[in-house]
């Protein structure tokens, strides 16, 4: 079982946490200017890497918080979590790539 | 017409009522109290502070109390409050004064929960039969508190001393959380 | 692997793999090994989880009463809800025709405390709910509730519910009973990683409540003896509003709303009084005949009202124009979450399967829920199909069968013979309008 | 022609492209070992009672090859017609599987009702007594075709086939990139072992779709779990067939050699470690000491997990890219063994043809920027 670091809370069992999916894919602020295209990538396409990925949580079983992480997919070791609406914190590697 | 309003119908009384005590793993349920979930922006936070009567704790996973008034962080902008209910309709009105105008939410679930106390030399083994956190003194003081599992059912977890803990379940999770606990407690009573 | 699975056998093996490539252990690298290290039975996995601890058994604080009044209880979730409440001799079937007339002719008492329930409160509620739901919600004035739909992004229908305004910045949103942690979750994905902007906090108040439905023509006589401070007369709380103040002493949030097609109040009070006050209706509603009724008879009457329970007539794949609820959607909205998938390519097919009713040539045959729908029964196997059934009863009010089905461009079939080959034999079937009783909707107001 | 995957569906379509379509100037490249991806870490269940008229046509198509292999392939498959057992827990399970039932029927694919007390009868370790479980058997959907097969004997029959008709199979060959000319077009690939030139790829690389696909610059509609399963000692004989319950998680069968296989769930995050954590298999242990309290004793001897790659409506791609000469085949998701023949048969004629077959031409990646989703998940709650 992983050990996630909310940001909020510390380190807490994976049991407490729902995952959520890619990180910073931002709604679009008005849907309605997309193209079926550009729609269709935001609904359902993923980069869906090997190695780093930026991803959300919510520690619903805790303080019910959104956050990002860096999870290394080939590893599942947490480079960083923080909170959302914040970037991914500068000098980590690109998606893809490996965390150590 | 009758007045019901002090009529009440506990969710678990058979439960507690078929318990069997034990000095080592005590189980027992809570009398009813009243509950407010707190939720705002800054300057409401102060604001209910000054009508609690202390400042809403700021470090997570803490609650702060006086008296008999208790304020439990559950989120970086959540609190569950709570309090005796004869407090309660003079304290619901002070603080919507105290918020009006004020980003906020004050939400009344006293009997969205019950509370449970877990007590005696064994109390932490005995909850972490279900739940996954590291209870020693030092990964949880007395004086914390959250959110966490228990089986399957969702809890708030609270130490208010070195070898007693509460539990606030949701009502219909209580019947789940009382058989899992005294599951645990049988080798203890 | 051995039974260790692999986290001390792996050791030999390393030693052996080290000598063939001739180098250090320590650069071979490890397998995968995992825990547990030795066999380990399946029990002690399993450990306290079984029978009532397998999974929570979520009861209402009304179920004692309806367990000793010989309810028979469905699984919905987790929670057990009261099926039916059969009398001496009577099958399931007889049952629910007698809570179903019992409704239309009287009242009946109902216990819908299951539902899900969110506090949303805040400045900015109402400007969330209008991004959450395809209706609008800034007009609604305080003290009316509205019918809500909520959509996917995808644009597909997830859940639906009423929802009141109790004030300018307050409102008591509810949920189906299955849905509830699936749209609390929704909602604060949105407002905590889209508009974390907005001024507005969620609360589940499921819990909090109990609700009780009392549904027939009769039922305001038996409520207005019991409620203080609240005027339950036509004029004074029209059909879809709401009033707070107190029934039998305890305070409530008295809905005025129907899920049967009758004039219908819904109940709130806190979960502790909540059998109390049942028992006070009850009581009040005697001389009336009021007769409790289960999740099956709540089934019927809304199915001879044309009204769909989000996962029986839709499936994850219905939009709201699918099953009848354009009416629903905000014109004005320029956004809500699902509004932009509404038009892909795929919702401009007419072809798309639309709620429709089915009346069967022969008023005795019920159909089963799940039969499928044919235009040519002598077709070839594979047989194109153009629907199913997704709602099926004995309608004892209108003494004959009644159906509700998604057939493909059904809303242009009306009056059209469509057919539901059986194993036993093919049933012919006419395409009708989904409001099978009173389409006027005169009764809601008793 | 190059084959991106030497699992159950390359070797497959490399088998197809040879026999049925006279291809076989086919490398099929693996990074591993020849079936050591998910052919070789699957529960081998094998059933066609999907519900669209598209999944059944696709999966049926799988099992009428299924009937037949082991005689065309002249080995062994060990296919075994023992039935797959549904189990309904609720009123909405019960409505759910009836519409299969009948959509099934009407498509020509056998499925049936059975009550509670005829699934015990044809799975007698089945415990139905409604008094000691939290959720009764209301009864089941028994589809008496299905069965299992014997995973690794499909990777080896196939690329016995596909190699005696000239398909070259590499193993320990890893594709590094995709080499694409001056007009977009596929002109080889790079791998571990130096460039090979073809003016046609496919890629069916399971759980590693999106890093291979990337490699053309192609982002995919995907994303990859892992799922785990286990299995017992091995005990002789006793349980009869395969039975699943999606309300409460359970997947069990018996393997020929005795062990009882189980199949449990997929992670909830994305990863690519093999590994999954174990609270997921005690969930389904759970369900399996619940449906069957016999097997309490019963003692977990391996368990281990694959990469699924798993689309948003549950179906798979077997398709055409935005690249011309690149074609996928992914999104199998929980349930892609069952479909191993036809997926290589349809998949291999879509290459061949750079046209789909009839059978797959719904399963297309464009169906995720229209909506002509074909949502198996939707209708079922979950696939398998």
């Amino acid at each position: 079982m992983l050990i996630i670091a909310c940001p909020y809370c510390g380190p807490r069992p994976e049991l407490e946490f729902r995952y959520g999916g890619e990180a910073h894919v931002a709604r679009p602020v008005d849907p309605s200017t997309l193209s079926d295209e550009d729609w269709g990538a935001f609904l359902y396409q993923r980069a869906n890497p090997r190695g780093l990925h930026a991803e959300r949580w919510r520690h619903v079983h805790g303080c019910g918080r959104f956050f990002n992480a860096l999870r290394d997919t080939t590893t599942d070791f947490f480079a960083a979590t923080y909170e959302t609406g914040t970037p991914r914190p500068a000098g980590t590697p690109a998606d893809g790539e490996t965390s150590r | 017409m009758a007045d019901l309003s002090t009529m009440r119908t506990p969710a678990i009384e058979a439960l507690v009522t078929a318990s069997p005590a034990s000095h080592l793993a005590a189980l027992t349920a809570l009398p009813p109290r009243t509950r407010f979930s707190f939720r705002g922006r800054p300057a409401a936070v102060t604001a209910f502070g000054t009508v609690l009567g202390f400042d809403l704790p700021q470090v997570a996973c803490r609650f702060a109390e006086d008296g008999a008034r208790r304020a439990l962080w559950l989120g970086p902008d959540e609190w569950l409050v709570t309090l005796p209910d004869r407090e309660a309709t003079a304290f619901a009105g002070a603080a919507a004064t105290a918020l009006a105008g004020l980003p906020s939410s004050l939400v009344d679930v006293s009997q969205r929960s019950l509370a449970l106390a877990v007590s005696g030399p064994m109390a932490a083994r005995i909850i972490n039969a279900g739940c996954p956190l590291d209870l020693s003194p030092d990964a949880f003081p007395v004086g914390m508190c959250t959110r966490t599992l228990l089986g399957k059912a969702e809890i708030v977890l609270s130490r208010t001393d070195e070898a007693r803990f509460e539990i606030d379940v949701w009502r219909s999770f209580a019947d789940y959380v009382w058989r899992l606990l005294e599951e645990a407690r049988r080798e203890f009573v | 692997m051995a039974t260790d699975q692999g986290k001390t056998s792996n050791m030999n093996a390393l030693g052996i793999v080290s000598d063939a490539l001739g180098k250090p252990v320590t650069e071979i690298g490890l397998t995968t090994f995992r825990q547990p290290y030795t066999p380990t039975t399946f029990g002690i996995f399993a450990g306290h989880s079984r029978a009532d601890l397998f999974d929570p058994v979520r009861r209402t604080p009304i179920h004692g009463w309806a367990e000793a009044n010989g309810a028979v209880f469905e699984d919905v979730a987790l929670w057990k809800r009261a099926h039916y409440f059969p009398q001496a001799g009577e099958d399931m079937h007889a049952a629910v025709d007698r809570e179903c007339l019992a409704v239309r002719r009287s009242v009946g008492i109902f216990d819908a405390s299951t539902l899900g329930k969110i506090e949303v409160v805040g400045p900015d509620a109402a400007e969330f709910l209008n991004r959450m739901y395809v209706n609008p919600w800034s007009k609604l004035a305080p003290g009316r509730l509205r019918y809500g739909i909520m959509l996917r992004e995808d644009g597909f229908v997830t859940d639906d519910g009423v929802v009141g305004r109790m004030a300018d910045d307050r409102f008591h949103v509810t949920t189906t009973t299955g849905g509830a942690p699936r749209v609390l979750q929704m909602m604060e994905d949105y407002l905590q990683t889209e508009w974390p902007d907005l001024d507005v906090w969620l609360t589940s108040t499921t819990e909090q409540w109990a609700v009780i439905a009392v549904q027939g023509p009769n039922a305001r006589k038996v409520l207005e003896p019991l409620v203080e401070g609240i005027d339950l007369s036509a004029a004074a709380m029209p059909h879809m509003s709401v009033k707070e103040g107190r029934i039998c002493g305890v305070p409530t949030r008295l809905f005025r709303v129907s899920f049967t097609g009758e004039l219908g109040f819904e109940v709130n009070v806190p979960a502790d009084h909540g059998r109390a006050v049942w028992e006070a209706i009850v009581a009040a509603g005697a001389p009336f005949g009021i007769t409790p009724y289960g999740t099956e008879t709540m089934h019927v009457l809304r199915a001879e009202k044309g009204y769909i329970i989000v996962g029986q007539e839709t499936d994850g794949t219905a939009t709201p124009d699918d099953v009848g609820l354009a009416w629903a959607v905000g014109k004005a909205k320029n956004d809500f979450v699902g509004k932009r998938s509404l038009a892909r390519a795929s919702m401009a097919d007419p072809m798309r399967k639309q709620l429709v009713g089915l009346l069967t040539h022969d008023p005795k045959t019920v159909l089963e829920e799940g039969a499928q729908i044919v235009v040519d029964p002598a077709a070839p196997v594979p047989m194109p199909m153009v629907g199913h059934v997704t709602s099926s009863y004995h309608s004892a009010v209108l003494g004959r069968s009644i159906a509700l089905a998604v057939v493909k461009g059904g809303r242009a079939r009306m009056g059209e013979t469509l057919h539901v080959p059986m194993p036993g034999g093919t049933i012919a079937v006419t395409v009708t309008d989904p409001v099978f009783y009173d389409p006027k909707g005169e009764r809601l107001d008793g | 022609m190059i084959i991106v995957g030497a699992g159950g569906h390359g070797l497959a379509t490399a088998y197809y492209l040879a026999t049925v379509h006279g291809i076989t100037n086919v490398a099929v490249l693996e990074k591993g070992w020849l079936g050591g991806g998910n052919t070789g870490r699957n529960t081998t269940i094998v059933r066609s009672n999907y519900l669209f008229d598209e999944s059944a046509g696709l999966y049926d198509h799988a099992v009428k090859l299924w009937e037949g292999l082991s005689q065309e392939l002249n080995y062994n498959v060990m296919f075994s017609q023992r039935g797959v057992l549904m189990l309904a827990h609720n009123i909405h399970d019960v409505q759910s599987f009836k519409r299969h039932v009948h959509a099934n029927r009407l498509n020509g694919v056998d499925n049936e009702w059975l009550t509670a007390e005829e699934c015990r009868d044809f799975c007698p370790p089945l415990n139905i007594d409604a008094s000691t479980m939290r959720y009764p058997v209301l009864g089941g959907a028994l589809q008496r075709r299905a069965g299992t097969a014997r995973h690794d004997a499909v990777a080896w029959g196939y690329a016995r086939g596909a190699d005696a008709r000239g398909v070259d199979i590499i193993q320990n060959c890893a594709v590094t990139g995709i080499r694409r000319g001056p007009d977009g077009a596929v002109t080889g690939v790079e791998t571990s072992r130096g460039f090979i030139g073809a003016k046609k790829v496919g890629v069916v690389a399971a759980g590693n779709t999106s890093v291979v696909m990337a490699m053309a610059g192609q982002r995919m509609p995907l994303e990859s779990y892992p799922l785990q399963a286990l299995v017992s000692e091995p005990i002789k004989p006793i349980f009869p067939c395969v039975v699943m319950s999606n309300t409460i998680h359970a997947y069990i069968s018996q393997s020929d050699k005795g062990e009882l296989v189980i199949g449990a769930g997929t992670d909830a995050y994305t990863s690519y470690t093999q590994r999954g954590a174990l609270h997921i298999t005690t969930h389904t242990l759970d369900a399996i000491c619940e449906l069957f309290p016999m097997f309490r004793r019963m003692r977990m001897l391996r368990n281990w997990g694959g990469i699924v790659d798993v689309t948003p409506d549950r179906s798979p791609i077997i398709a055409k890219t935005g690249v011309s000469g690149l074609y996928v085949n992914c999104g199998w998701g929980t349930g892609g063994f069952k479909a191993t023949p036809g997926s290589g048969h349809v998949f291999a004629h879509t290459i061949a043809k750079d046209e789909p077959h009839p059978i797959n031409a719904p399963f297309t990646i464009d169906r995720f920027r229209d909506g002509f989703l074909i949502d198996e998940a939707a209708a079922a709650a979950v696939a398998h």
